[in-house]
């Protein structure tokens, strides 16, 4: 007897716990009424829990574009924080609408994974990071050097490749948590940490004296993150790849949160057409017209979002360096909405 | 009448639904089926959601380049090694640091049971205290709180706390000095050998005496002239030399002597520390499983304490301590498995970490480390068989 | 009889019964036992003096650290990282909703406090022997309680805010991986126990297939296997909550250890148990049932009680697989740079470890109460 | 006094001499004896002389301090105040003293306590051998005659596990003369066996006390006493209250409490 309510129990917390995700990925973000976004636990500037619990972070961003796309409130998005070992498990299993989670676009995760990558975010590529005090200039100064690393990541292979190519020895640390590697690094156990280098940058900032530590001039890989969503649903990587563009179309347009309701008069067509005053583009996503109105509105453009979470004034204080607009030197360029 | 006679001579059948036999068939028939509806139902499942992701199974992926390091091997292994190298160095890394966590908590854990029984209220209270925190904080605390908390009190390289012998602990592990015994010091092991059969030989010869002339020989003190000394002598004569490697400070780390990387340290501690617990308790329940009327009947016989224990006490104690002491030991290796999270290389770390991360094979990985570790258990549980029908006792 | 002779000598008869007499001081008494208990010979001397000396070399510092030194009330970490400071509770203290609550919603905390409440009121009763009602209480503790819990803390119903899993944390996650488990695995590992003792071939190899498989395997990958295999079991589209594939890993794990201690207490009970429930006519589901199982279970509460310590330990391994409990929530906290400090650390992993070691020590000692009292119950 | 007709003895006899400390007729002497457990005063001015072949049985209610008190001749128990002597040697602190005694005073169990790991013949030869020094072969000669003479020479090879209760109670017997002991102490041999294997035990203690060994008895068997002892005394609360030739202490007891005690257990 005991048994069997036990059973229905389990059975009814199951069956209301365990969302279901058809191949119709939209209709079931709008039935439920928000999207699940799969983030890391924590790099700041990327996504990271604030002071106040709220997730924060450009990725973060990206996610709530998507939910202003779709609801029309950024706030209709739900994160769930994933360890590098979950995450792709986590997407492809429907747990998670999309995964917007440091994660690097290689040839044999788009192939190979059953997941579609929607663009690039941000361009990154790997760097070290060592401590002021041991004085050195270069990577190529670290034979012998032990090295935290996450473990299964591509930051593990450029490792293993960057020293093996140039004949240095080096002694990988490798934890499962990313906590646990800046930890590790942080405490001494290695001399030197190695990831994107926007994340180092972003790890710096929670280092105990940020200023004892030096990023090394060299990057040894392209690291191109970005979004990525299941295979076989075409609609839903339309939505997820023209809610990144359109935030770009907007910096390149000069759109912002700010302008945005005096730019709906604008004369530009192309502005006319972002905004949905001309055209209706977002039909053919099953979207509102006013899809990336709303997302601008609501969390600003490209531009935007990167100096509110890495830009030079923030904590990381990253430049946009390559991630500048193509029309600055850069190389974000996103496909024109026509 | 005749009815009766009938019924007398062929019992009246049981209905069909009742025959337990029967009965015992259909059950086992519905659970049989309803498994292997299950069994179908996770298998059409994989299969489309694997195909649905568009990932391949199978196992060739072994015998491609895993293109990752590893800082702690017992073979050479570097980024151009296969997978399945991989899968051998953490295999080889869960079981070194399996045995001699073994070691270590067995020689802990005996000490502390016996502690806790001692006539000496403070040496008990200082060992009950011990096994009762220890056994009552989870594991994967500990490790941290060895790693990560104790990590962090230490020196860093330039300021590598110095010990004798050329002992050297900082923030990279523990450095110790690697003997490098010159040619003529196989002299001296080959003094250590010979002692060591010499001593057996004395043994044995000391119980046939024993037993033919009733005169104790003083076996103990033999095993100490004899391997001590001979090896000494041996030394002393054939002027052997052992030089010593000393770690030295190059570049970033000490380089040479025998480094143990602290991931390796505080799994070791912890692993033994925490076991160490449990078989002090094992120990504590052996002791006291033997009645005490045997030792009373041991004294009463006239024993000297030594002699009791050696010959009453514990070979029973031991019948009852063997078996859990087992256990603990395969507890032991399977808790090795936490070194995921404080980085040291073992089987889980390696394989169900970083192989399963790069090749995507979630299922061919978990069950070969699943097979692992069952292996492990079933090795396990036939010498625990193997020595419980040696050791029981007869009874009627 | 050649002992007629020393008949007078032997013969004697007590005039007057002596009193007690008060016990000489080498017998009772604080010099005795000093003297039987540190003392008692020369090596138990040296070695009283040995541990003295040890528990001076290590309790004073110690004690600076834990409470003379340490650091109470703060704003931040300056005080903490001032030369010499022991730990730094101030940080603990600041980070307490965190480590309790975890992501939970600050506004809808209240839930999971009536949740803690509720679960005390049941589960106090529950222990205590003498209380009536048992059946009643252990049905709403086991069956109700956790339905009420799941209600009460993802909400979504009754007027009640949605909170999603992945926002549930701390302590609370601890309490509830730990529960789930127990209420899960106690009727399922009876289950597996009785399946073993089957007569029929095939239900006793799959019970026992089933237990040696998991004992076999290190919880973690079990829990590994619950992350990323599990997703590939369910059909194409069904996603299963991340807290939920830990807690199937945690229960089916448990279950098997707990079948293991329900069959020992199955083969404990004697052999004319069994057949007098047959004699009675009982049949097989309600000799169980009434005369079995009850005996069988009662024997075992102790065995019952240290695996759910271990179960409640086991919760802890959760963090490697990215759940929030309340070593997680410690692990996280102690890169908080507010406090950063030397002592953050080893602040935190105390504070985990004695929050741990209260509940388990406790139910450790509820487990030698219980067997105390089954033990005594048995003697005549 | 019959005098010792094992010829395995005469080995030992050397020895036993040597041991021999004092050369007065008095086995065991028990002077103003007291004890506590803890508070608890067990054993109250206990007085008691054993001669040299004296067979005493001690009789009394349950918790009285009759095991207590033969406990004490061999120092499982350790007395507080007082005096016990046994075979000449007083007994002290002493571990020297202690091995002295407990090699000359044999111990029968209520539970046997056998060795459940080692076979009858290696419970019996262990102490032969290890205590003594006995030769194996000689050890194993000597435990053969007393297995013998307990009737069981063919359960040698068995272990302690596969005999009935009365048979392990013989084993512990003949395991305790092959020590050789001068006195022989019985804490209730009988009390935990069934009515006829009561009967084969008792059989072996009555030859025991034919060949005039010292034995002290504690023990609910009455017959056994009035056929045997020489002296019987009963104790209560830790003291002895009357103690007597067996027939007038049978038939004409003369303290209330003993009178009362046998009125019990007689009827």
């Amino acid at each position: 007897m005991k048994n069997t309510i036990v059973t229905i129990a389990l059975g009814g917390a199951m069956a209301l716990m365990a969302g279901t995700a058809s191949a119709q990925t939209l209709e079931a973000i709008q039935a439920k009424g928000y999207v699940q976004c799969g983030v890391t636990a924590g790099v700041p500037g990327f996504s990271a829990p604030d002071a106040d619990n709220n997730w924060s972070g450009i990725e973060v961003d990206y996610c709530r574009a998507l939910g202003a796309a779709i609801f029309d409130d950024a706030d209709a998005v739900r994160f769930t924080p994933l360890t590098s070992t979950e995450r792709f498990a986590a997407l492809s299993s429907g747990e998670i609408d999309v995964l917007s989670r440091t994660t690097t676009w290689t040839m044999s995760r788009d192939t190979g994974l059953g997941i579609n990558f929607a663009g690039t975010l941000f361009y990154d590529g790997q760097g070290f990071m060592v401590r002021k005090s041991d004085g050195i200039a270069s990577a190529f100064d670290l034979s012998g050097a032990a090295v935290c690393i996450e473990s299964g990541t591509t930051t593990e292979l450029n490792a293993a490749d960057f020293f093996s190519a140039n004949g240095m020895d080096y002694n990988p640390i490798v934890f499962i948590d990313q906590d646990e590697v800046v930890k590790a690094y942080e405490d001494g156990r290695c001399d030197v940490y190695t990831t994107d280098s926007s994340a180092l940058a972003a790890e710096r900032t929670r280092l105990g004296n940020p200023d004892d530590h030096v990023i090394l001039a060299e990057i040894i890989s392209k690291e191109p993150l970005g979004p990525s969503v299941r295979q076989g649903d075409d609609v839903w990587l339309n939505i997820a790849r023209w809610t990144l563009f359109a935030i770009l179309n907007a910096e390149e347009l000069g759109v912002t949160q700010a302008n945005v309701d005096e730019m709906l008069g604008s004369n530009d067509p192309a502005i006319k057409r972002l905004l949905g005053v001309e055209g209706d583009f977002g039909a053919a996503m099953g979207l509102s017209k006013d899809w990336a109105y709303n997302i601008i509105k609501a969390l600003g453009n490209y531009s935007e979002m990167y100096e509110r979470h890495v830009g030079p004034d923030t904590a990381i204080g990253l430049a946009r360096g390559v991630n500048a607009l193509w029309t600055d030197g850069g190389i974000q360029y996103a496909p024109p909405i026509r | 009448m005749a009815d009766i006679e009938a019924r007398q001579k062929s019992p009246p059948k049981t209905s069909f639904w009742n025959d337990p036999k029967i009965r015992g068939l259909f059950y086992q028939f519905v659970v049989m089926g309803a498994l292997a509806a299950f069994a179908i139902f996770i298998a059409l499942n994989t299969a489309a959601n694997l195909a649905r992701q568009g990932k391949t199974t199978g196992f060739e992926f072994f015998f491609s380049t895993a293109g990752f390091d590893i800082f702690f091997t017992l073979i050479p292994y570097s980024r151009a090694s296969f997978y399945w190298e991989a899968f051998l160095v953490g295999l080889l890394n869960t079981l070194l640091v399996s045995a001699i966590g073994i070691v270590i908590a067995t020689f802990l854990g005996f000490f502390l049971g016996i502690a806790r029984l001692s006539p000496n209220w403070i040496v008990a209270r200082i060992a009950t205290v011990y096994v009762e925190i220890i056994r009552n904080i989870p594991l994967l605390l500990q490790l941290f709180f060895w790693y990560f908390a104790v990590l962090k009190t230490l020196p860093g390289v330039r300021q590598s706390l110095e010990f004798a012998g050329g002992t050297i602990l900082n923030q990279r592990g523990l450095y110790l000095a690697r003997p490098l015994p010159d040619d003529n010091f196989t002299f001296v092991i080959w003094a250590f050998l010979i002692a060591i059969v010499a001593w057996l030989v004395v043994k044995a010869w000391a119980k046939r005496r024993l037993e033919s002339t009733g005169k104790r020989f003083p076996v103990a003190w033999t095993f100490l002239v004899l391997v001590v000394f001979l090896p000494a002598i041996t030394w002393l004569t054939t002027g052997a030399n052992v030089a010593f490697e000393y770690p030295e400070l190059s570049g970033f780390n000490f380089v040479g002597g025998i480094e143990l990387p602290p991931e390796f340290v505080a799994l070791l501690l912890g692993l033994s520390l925490y076991t160490a617990a449990f078989i002090g308790e094992t120990v504590r329940a052996g002791i006291l499983a033997v009645d005490h009327g045997q030792t009373e009947a041991a004294q009463s016989l006239g024993f000297r304490d030594g002699d009791r224990l050696r010959l009453v006490v514990i070979p029973q104690a031991m019948r009852v301590i063997v078996p859990p002491l087992t256990s603990q030991y395969l507890n032991l290796t399977k808790n090795s498995s936490l070194a995921a999270a404080i980085g040291y290389p073992e089987l889980v770390s390696v394989f169900l970490g970083t192989t399963l991360n790069q090749t995507g094979r979630a299922i061919e990985v978990v069950f070969i480390t699943m097979l692992v570790y069952l292996t492990l258990s079933l090795v396990t549980s036939v010498f625990m068989n193997w020595y419980n029908a040696r050791v029981a006792l007869v009874e009627r | 009889m050649s002992t007629t002779n020393a008949t007078k000598e032997i013969s004697f008869v007590r005039e007057e019964m002596l009193p007690e007499m008060p016990a000489p001081s080498s017998v009772v008494g604080p010099v005795a036992w000093i003297r039987s208990s540190l003392f008692s010979s020369p090596g138990n001397s040296i070695l009283t003096i040995a541990s003295a000396l040890l528990l001076l070399w290590i309790m004073p510092p110690l004690y600076n650290f834990l409470i003379g030194n340490a650091v109470f009330i703060a704003e931040d970490g300056a005080a903490c990282r001032v030369e010499g400071a022991g730990a730094c509770w101030a940080f603990i203290w600041s980070r307490m909703d965190f480590f309790i609550y975890g992501f939970f919603p600050a506004e809808e905390q209240w839930r999971v406090n009536i949740a803690f409440a509720l679960g005390l009121v049941l589960i106090v009763p529950l222990m205590w022997p003498e209380l009536p009602f048992k059946v009643v209480n252990a049905l709403a503790f086991f069956v109700g309680y956790p339905i009420i819990v799941f209600i009460l803390l993802s909400g979504g119903m009754f007027g009640l805010t949605e909170v999603p899993t992945v926002n549930w944390g701390g302590l609370t996650v601890t309490l509830i991986i730990g529960l789930v488990g127990i209420v899960t695995s106690l009727p399922l590992g009876i289950v597996l126990a009785l399946g073993r003792q089957s007569k029929m071939p095939v239900i006793k190899s799959v019970c026992v297939m089933f237990i040696e498989l998991w004992r076999a395997v290190p919880l973690i990958t079990v829990l590994f296997m619950a992350s990323v295999m599990l997703p590939l079991f369910v059909p194409v589209g069904v996603s299963v909550d991340k807290l939920l594939r830990a807690l199937v890993g945690v229960s089916l794990f448990s279950a098997a250890y707990m079948a293991e201690v329900v069959r020992g207490g199955l083969q404990a009970l004697p052999r004319g148990q069994y057949e007098a429930a047959g004699a009675l006519g009982l049949n097989y589901w309600k000799s169980m049932s009434f005369i079995i199982l009850p005996q069988a279970l009662k024997h075992v509460i102790p065995g019952i009680v240290n695996s759910f310590i271990a179960l409640f330990k086991d919760t802890s391994l959760v963090s490697i697989v990215g759940i929030f409990d309340l070593l997680n929530t410690v692990q996280a906290s102690n890169s908080d740079l507010n406090w950063a400090s030397e002592q953050q650390a080893v602040t935190g992993y105390i504070f985990a470890a004695a929050v741990f070691w209260v509940f388990c020590f406790s139910m450790s000692r509820y487990s030698i109460y219980m067997e105390h009292r089954l033990h005594t119950g048995h003697k005549r | 006094m019959a005098t010792d007709t094992i010829t395995a003895d005469d080995d030992l006899a050397v020895e036993r001499t040597k041991l021999t400390v004092s050369e007065t007729d008095v086995a065991v002497e028990i002077v103003d004896m007291h004890k506590w457990f803890g508070d608890f005063n067990v054993l109250r001015d206990i007085n008691l002389k054993v001669m040299r072949g004296e067979r005493i049985v001690i009789a009394g209610p349950s918790g009285s301090g009759k095991s207590t008190l033969i406990r004490c001749v061999n120092r499982l128990e350790e007395h507080q105040r007082g005096k016990v002597i046994v075979d000449g040697v007083e007994l002290t602190s002493d571990l020297k003293r202690i091995d002295v005694v407990r090699r000359e005073v044999g111990m029968v169990f209520q539970h046997f306590n056998l060795f459940p790991h080692l076979t009858i013949l290696e419970n019996c030869t262990l102490a032969p051998i290890w205590v003594r020094g006995l030769p194996k072969v000689e050890a194993e000669k000597v435990a053969m005659h007393y297995l013998e003479r307990v009737k069981i020479p063919e359960q040698a090879n068995k272990y302690p596990g596969q005999l009935s209760g009365g048979q392990q109670q013989r084993v512990a017997i003949a395991r305790s003369l092959c020590m050789n002991p001068k006195i022989m102490l019985f804490d209730e041999p009988t009390s935990a066996l069934d009515p006829e294997m009561i009967k084969e035990v008792l059989e072996v203690m009555v030859g025991l006390a034919e060949d005039g060994m010292t034995m002290l008895v504690v023990t609910h068997e009455m017959g056994f006493a009035r056929q045997v002892a020489n002296r019987v005394m009963f104790m209560d609360e830790g003291q002895i209250i009357e103690q007597n030739e067996p027939e007038e202490f049978f038939s004409n007891p003369k303290h209330e409490r003993t009178k009362h005690f046998l009125s019990q257990i007689l009827h």
